[in-house]
């Protein structure tokens, strides 16, 4: 298989008494549609948050295409090519959908430095924005203040920053949560979109969506890896019916 | 032109604002005494707010000079005011009177400013003749920690050494200080005769009342200060703590003799106060631009005014003073005072006097 | 269409142009300019106020900087300007009397200081940012008061000569020079200023004000950034300071009390924090408001002061600006109902 | 030594009356009330007029400024803070200060610029011997008085539903109404509480401090130090925070007066860098 | 049987924008009823008027008899609404058992009937509200709005965030709850299919307005209907 891009080795966080993350190790290779599933507090977004570095791990390591990032603050790794979405909404309430994206892509092209010439005099960025508005039906909505739009744009919103940034390693927590039905493929078109240089490590709790997207799951339970493996293994093993899934029906 | 215009400027709110309500206080009350035509010349006072910022007194001063054509500034509430605008007073040749800040240096800042308040170490030097030959040998002295504190305890070490007594310890209290308990345990584990304090009137009576919550008169110390700290302004709330503290200073309201006894009464009629030394600046500074005008018959012209001032010499309600005409500086009889109750107030009654006493700095420097 | 609008709801319709609406220069803003310039010669006996309402105002720009636009609180900004200020005096009474290169010094001094505190502010809550910005600016005042022999303590420091600006102009006691002085440095700073805010620079961090979580996460060294602005900040509160002393050649403890930050942080409220506009505006309202009623009542100015701004924080939000903005929504409400175009 | 001691315990307590009703509306209800002290120089003020006027008792006067001073905070409360809550710290910031001017002109014309003092009844005068120390009579009674105060605060924040409710209403009011908080009634109470406090503060600081019209202003700087370095979610943090800025600053000025005047300042500085929210205070993630 | 709630010609929106304009229905005592409707189309403004918590226009609001609709919220949760914010709003600086106890109003519901129901919590009791997991702060919020043992629930996308297995326990409580508790319960969720077998009805929500209504039962059959009410029709606002 292939290299590695995104590593941890015997990684571990704890809050006080409890272990959030519990020695966990495991591998994302290149170009992965990896998912990672769980019961509520089994430790998902605390290990999202350890590789982006919004915690420090109380032991082990975190690997970026080989190199230890472990101890870098969370700005450098995205830097290097690691960024992700927010479970909880993390936007500038004050700020447009279009001031967010263009913000975003001017902070990857080191434009957000600039302070001479007035934000939207680089036309290359603002057509790009443009197009990642569109791509994700936000243009309605570009010249709102994000605070009055609706939940489910805003979580749009939150996909498309992500995106702005064009990172080799993308992690989503739970990027639907709060889309209806009918509009959560637009997510998974985008997401699905993406070329394979970009590797994607997906958080759902909606299985129709994580069994349409990932190729293997990890299943994590009280902050341990439970079982790795193919989506229709998992998809079919027992004990993850028992811990998760319950009767949820699944089409892989 | 017939108004002669005066600008006071004054701190009339903020901390100090209750020195510019005594001197503000003071000047329209002369004026109503007196009228408000001199040598055929109808006198207007322009009293404006510094709120006891620099610059903004000196922007003031200059407004008043260059918009308001007046022909004297006067007021300023405390040193930095006065000196920042020296250089105004030199340059529109205007003559300047200081009624109320007391650091020696000022009238050296301008050949056009002249004092009608008092000098710091022209009140404190008599204190420090006066209590080595009362029995005080061995002094700590406590003062606030800034210009004036320091001409303070610089003033009374001298004086007071010279004059055979030994100071055993200076004591600085930062200036926002609510709290003198170590400074006062320190000045009782020396073991002094006796406690010098100079702090700014306001301050005062946190001292007084700490120093007898303290006791420290059990052990044998006794508080001597200079006049501002029993300002007549709130001297009456002190309470019996403050019962037979002495002090040095140029004014007392309890000072005995007929313009006194008319002032006190007009003002606590006019602004339902007892006046304070600051108040008394501005009466005769009044007093002063009256005379000059008198003596130049109207003529407002700056140099002249300033001319006519110097040398004058008149009966205060504080006594007889006369403004030098070397330094521009005011000479005036300084007292040695103890607090008693007269009938049912507190006030610094004088029992000693020091006469026609000069600002020692200067006096020195010569 | 003022330029209130446009910083409030985008007017054009294509990307390009929402983004470029708050950068593009409005006549309202160039009229401003010529009309400060102008009451040199139409209103020379307000020149001395207009003197310290620019210097005010530069002051409170450079305020504005870190709390309008990146949310770094203050009350100790006043720190600078003293700073600023004692530099400058300093410099012209030991004999370096040309005052640009004084305002150059006095903004590299307080740009230092400014770096160095800078990194006490990146972390804690509003109330603590405020408190430690407070006390840098009280032990900067004691060291002032300790060190007298240097800064002339509290009887302040005298002597200071300034010398005639760019070699030609002398400060006269009319005050036209500081003027003219004070309000070509302002205009400078303020378009530089401009440039800065409504930059992608700007955008960014007004960012970092909103969600420094989601600035990190989009890889901006955001503490990096709050270091810069607030240096920046500085710079231009030392040049503010420097112009004060180098107008009034003197300087004085009262540089550096508590009431100049607190000022600072009323005027720019009550102007409308978030918009370089809303330090102008502030602090000639604030000045006017207090020249006013001060030469009415000299003592009780304070009282109408405060009624002022109670009432101006209960029907307007965002200070004057804000206050406008309501009003102006309130007539385009009303003009719509009416069916007028 | 011991009397060191001793001193800087009362000066802290001295510093915890003035801020105590500050920890309740700024602490608690996360309000930036800088008219706290308009708030403490009513009670100050009553207590002058009282017992100068009318020769009141001081002990009828410390019940009195706090009533006074709540009653006050009840009527500014529902006519004027109720619509700053949702606003902005900056807006608060403006608006309090704006009441502090007000009230500090309003004082100067009522009762002039000069200091009033007020003289402690007999009782509370002088020194008792306290395990072989001088102690200050009335600083004892003032340190009782806040021990009591702290504590029962401190209990009926924490241990009763009246606590939780208010740290419910300050973390998200429209969530809590919804829920069937009466988010008003704990509002207006709590202040109405807080602003009790304050007065009390100014009753009890009048003799040590003296009152003049810029009080406000001159101890807002205390007041804020307190609540900052004890941290705003406990009452028990500024109380141990104005033990220890007590006890600090009595010692230092007394073993190195030079310094004298930066210790308060240097400590809270230090304080707040090693500890943002305080050195009691409970960090809160976002 | 009498209707617990009634709402007639409900207006509500922010500032200049009209959100609901004319929003009609009732709903009976022990009735449930599901929410659905495309994003922005008005569901949680319509729930959070039912709160009182935004700006309401007019139109009338009626609680068992009494008409709420002048009701401050803090009233209307007494009167008996349970409220699910949609972004859950934990209390931060309270623990998981202050978030419940200190809204608790009495009734069958406590802290240990909701610890019971979620297990979860009840491990986590001395987390404070911000240290919970997403999941972990929804089951707080319904367990909370349980806690004041309203009439009415009114809850907006509770099953957000929840692993399946909860999610099936948390619809057959609701169900459980509905039936034979007498409660009502208005549920907003994306996930039309889930509803169904545990709502008496269905209504769909589109730019404010009322498009359609029916009988979940009815539904059941083909739900693929209710895909086709929700489908995105024009994506020109
Ligand atoms: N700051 C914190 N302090 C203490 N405990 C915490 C903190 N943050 C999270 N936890 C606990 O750690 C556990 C894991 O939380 P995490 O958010 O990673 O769960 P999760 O897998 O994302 O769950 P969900 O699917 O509900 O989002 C939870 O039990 C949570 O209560
Ligand atoms: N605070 C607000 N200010 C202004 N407009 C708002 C605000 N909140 C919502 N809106 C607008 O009201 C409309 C309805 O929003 P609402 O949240 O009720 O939709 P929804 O059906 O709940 O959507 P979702 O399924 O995403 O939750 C949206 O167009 C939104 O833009
Ligand atoms: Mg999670
Ligand atoms: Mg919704």
């Amino acid at each position: 298989m292939t290299a590695a891009v995104l590593e941890t080795q015997n990684l571990s966080k704890a809050f006080g008494g409890l272990v959030a993350t519990n020695d966990v190790s495991f591998k994302l290779p290149a170009g992965a549609r990896h998912a990672l599933i769980g019961p509520n507090g089994a430790g998902k977004t605390t290990l999202v948050n350890l590789l982006t570095g919004v915690l420090q791990p109380t032991s082990g390591r975190i690997l970026l295409k080989g190199e230890d990032i472990t101890s870098l603050p969370s700005h450098q790794r995205v830097k290097r090519g690691l960024a992700r979405t927010f479970q909880i909404n993390q936007l500038f309430a004050e700020l447009t959908p279009l001031q967010h994206i263009v913000l975003a892509i001017s902070e990857r092209e080191g434009a957000a430095t600039g302070w001479w010439r007035p934000v939207g005099s680089r036309s290359d960025i603002v057509d790009e924005a443009e197009a990642l508005l569109r791509q994700l039906t936000l243009t309605d909505v570009r010249d709102q203040r994000t605070e009055t739009i609706a939940y489910g744009k805003q979580r749009l919103l939150e996909i498309a920053v992500a995106l702005a940034a064009r990172p080799a390693v993308l992690l989503l927590d739970e990027p639907a949560a709060g889309v209806p039905e009918t509009e959560r493929h637009q997510i998974l078109d985008v997401i699905a979109a993406l070329p394979d240089s970009v590797t994607l490590l997906l958080i759902e709790h909606d299985m129709q969506l994580v069994f349409r997207f990932a190729k293997t799951i990890s299943v994590l339970v009280n902050g341990g890896l439970f079982m790795e493996g193919p989506a229709a293994e998992i998809a079919r093993d027992e004990r993850v019916k028992k811990v998760y899934l319950g009767e949820e029906v699944v089409n892989v | 032109q017939q108004t002669v215009k005066i600008g006071l400027i004054l701190p009339m709110s903020g901390p100090f604002a209750s020195t510019g309500r005594q001197i503000e206080g003071m000047a329209k009350l002369y004026m109503a005494q007196n009228g408000n035509m001199v040598a055929g010349k109808k006198i207007e006072l322009i009293v404006k707010d510094d709120t006891g910022t620099a610059d903004v007194t000196k922007r003031i001063a200059q407004e008043l000079v260059v918009n308001e054509k007046v022909s004297v500034l006067a007021g300023f509430g405390l040193t930095p005011l006065a000196l920042a605008t020296a250089p105004i007073a030199t340059q529109a040749k205007v003559p300047t009177i200081v009624m109320a800040a007391a650091t020696s240096i000022i009238t050296e800042q301008s050949p056009y400013i002249v004092r009608t308040g008092f000098t710091l170490p022209q009140v404190t030097a008599p204190l420090a003749e006066w209590a080595p030959k009362n029995g005080i040998k061995k002094v700590v002295t406590l003062v606030s920690d800034y210009g004036p504190g320091h001409d303070a305890e610089k003033a009374f070490k001298e004086t007071f050494t010279k004059g055979g007594g030994q100071v055993l310890a200076e004591l600085r209290v930062p200036m926002a200080n609510p709290e003198f308990a170590p400074f006062l345990q320190r000045a009782r584990d020396a073991k002094p005769d006796a406690l010098f304090v100079f702090v700014p009137s306001g301050v005062g009576s946190a001292v007084m009342k700490q120093f007898a919550e303290r006791e420290l008169a059990k052990d044998g110390i006794r508080l001597i200060v200079t006049g501002d700290v029993l300002d007549d302004d709130i001297l009456n709330g002190m309470g019996d703590t403050a019962l037979g503290v002495v002090s040095s200073h140029h004014y007392s309201a309890a000072h005995n003799s007929p313009e006194n006894k008319a002032l006190v009464e007009a003002f606590k009629k006019s602004n339902n106060m007892r006046p304070n030394f600051h108040g008394v600046g501005g009466y005769d500074g009044m007093h002063l631009i009256y005379q000059a005008l008198k003596k130049t018959n109207g003529d407002a012209d700056g140099t002249k005014l300033l001319e006519a001032m110097k040398g004058q010499s008149w009966t205060s309600p504080r006594g007889p003073v006369s403004i030098d005409p070397e330094t521009r500086d005011i000479v005036q009889n300084v007292f040695i005072r103890k607090v008693e109750k007269v009938n049912g107030e507190l006030y610094n009654v004088e029992f000693a006097t020091i006469e026609k006493v000069k600002d020692p700095v200067k006096a020195a420097k010569k | 269409m003022s330029l209130l609008s446009s910083y409030f709801r985008p007017d054009t319709a294509t990307a390009t142009g929402t983004l470029l609406a708050p950068a593009r220069w409005r006549p309202l803003e160039i009229l401003f300019w010529l009309v400060a310039a102008s009451l040199l010669w139409l209103a020379p006996s307000k020149v001395l106020l207009l003197n310290e309402i620019a210097i005010l105002a530069l002051f409170v720009l450079s305020l504005d900087l870190i709390l309008g636009y990146a949310g770094i609180v203050s009350l100790g900004h006043g720190a600078f300007l003293g700073l600023g200020a004692y530099v400058a005096g300093l410099l012209g009474k030991h004999g370096f009397t040309d005052p640009i290169a004084g305002l150059l010094v006095a903004g590299a001094v307080s740009g230092l200081l400014g770096f160095v505190t800078s990194f006490l502010l990146l972390r804690g809550s509003d109330l603590t940012k405020l408190m430690v910005t407070l006390g840098v600016a009280l032990i900067l005042r004691e060291l002032a008061n300790k060190f007298s022999n240097i800064t002339g303590g509290a009887d302040g420091l005298t002597g200071v000569v300034i010398g005639p600006v760019l070699g030609l102009f002398e400060f006269d006691i009319f005050g036209k020079t500081a003027y003219a002085y004070s309000l070509a440095v302002l205009f400078v700073l303020f378009y530089v200023a401009r440039r800065l805010v409504n930059s992608p620079y700007g955008l960014l961090l007004r960012a970092i004000k909103g969600n420094s979580l989601r600035t990190g996460a989009m890889g901006v060294p955001t503490n990096r950034r709050l270091v810069q602005i607030y240096t920046i900040a500085a710079i231009y509160a030392g040049i503010a300071g420097a112009l004060l002393a180098q107008t009034s050649q003197f300087v004085s403890l009262d540089v550096l009390d508590f009431h100049r930050s607190a000022d600072a942080l009323l005027i720019l409220v009550l102007g409308g924090s978030g918009h370089l506009w809303g330090a102008v505006i502030g602090s000639i309202a604030f000045k006017f408001m207090y020249d006013y009623l001060a030469a009415i009542t000299p003592q009780y100015w304070q009282f109408w002061l405060g009624l002022v701004l109670v009432l101006i924080v209960l029907f307007g939000k965002g200070g004057i600006l804000g206050f406008v903005q309501v009003a102006r929504d309130w007539l385009a409400h009303r003009l719509k109902q009416g069916g007028v175009p | 030594m011991l009397t060191i001691l001793f001193d800087g315990f009362a000066y802290g307590m001295i510093l915890f009356v003035l801020a105590c009703g500050l920890s309740v509306t700024l602490g608690l209800m996360n309000f930036i009330n800088l008219a706290h002290g308009a708030f403490a120089m009513a009670g100050g003020y009553l207590t002058v007029v009282l017992m100068n006027r009318f020769g009141v008792s001081f002990f009828l006067c410390i019940p009195a400024g706090f009533l006074v001073s709540a009653a006050l905070g009840i009527l500014l409360e529902r006519t004027l803070y109720v619509r700053l809550y949702a606003r902005s710290h900056l807006d608060q910031v403006l608006f309090s200060i704006g009441l502090v001017f007000m009230a500090v002109s309003g004082i100067d014309y009522f009762m002039g610029a000069q200091q009033q003092l007020i003289t402690l009844p007999p009782s509370l005068q002088g020194r008792v011997n306290l395990f072989g120390i001088q102690v200050g009579v009335y600083r004892l009674f003032v340190i009782a008085i806040c021990l009591v105060l702290a504590l029962a605060l401190q209990l009926v924040l924490t241990r009763t539903r009246f606590g939780s409710q208010l740290r419910a209403a300050v973390d998200d009011a429209r969530v809590a109404r919804g829920l069937g908080i009466n988010v008003s009634l704990i509002f207006t109470f709590t202040f109405a509480f807080g602003s009790g406090l304050a007065g009390l503060g100014g009753v009890l600081g009048a003799e040590i401090l003296g009152m003049d019209p810029t009080f406000p202003l001159k101890f807002m700087i205390y007041f804020l130090v307190v609540i900052s370095v004890g941290g705003t979610t406990t009452l028990t943090g500024p109380l141990l925070a104005s033990i220890l800025l007590g006890i600090a600053d009595v010692a230092g000025k007394y073993y190195v007066p030079t310094v004298g005047s930066f210790i308060i300042y240097t400590i809270m500085v230090v304080v707040l860098i090693l500890r943002p929210q305080g050195l009691f205070g409970r960090a809160t993630t976002r | 049987m009498s209707d617990l709630l009634t709402v007639t010609d409900l207006r509500a929106g922010y500032g200049e924008a009209i959100v609901l304009d004319g929003v009609s229905f009732s709903l009976a005592a022990g009735q449930s009823l599901a929410l659905l409707g495309r994003n922005g189309a008005g569901k949680t403004t319509l729930i959070n008027t039912l709160v009182g918590a935004t700006r309401y226009r007019s139109g009338r609001i009626g609680l068992n008899g009494a008409d709420i609709t002048g009701f401050r919220s803090d009233r209307r949760a007494v009167a008996g609404i349970g409220w699910v914010p949609q972004e859950r709003n934990i209390f931060k600086s309270l623990t998981v058992e202050e978030n419940l106890t200190a809204v608790a109003r009495p009734g069958p519901w406590d802290v240990a009937r909701v610890f019971e129901m979620f297990p979860r919590l009840a491990e986590r009791r001395r987390n404070m509200g911000n240290q919970l997991s997403g999941g972990e702060q929804q089951m707080l919020a319904v367990g909370r709005a349980l806690m004041l043992n309203p009439r009415l629930m009114l809850l907006d996308e509770p099953l957000e965030g929840l692993a399946p297995i909860i999610v099936e326990e948390l619809l057959a409580a609701l169900r459980r709850i509905t039936r034979d508790e007498g409660l009502s319960a208005i549920i907003v969720e994306q996930n039309a299919r889930k509803l169904l077998p545990i709502t008496d009805r269905v209504v769909v929500l589109e730019r404010g307005r009322i498009v359609h209504a029916a009988d979940s039962a009815s539904l059941v059959e083909d739900p693929s209907k209710i895909e086709a009410w929700l489908a995105v029709s024009d994506d020109s606002h």
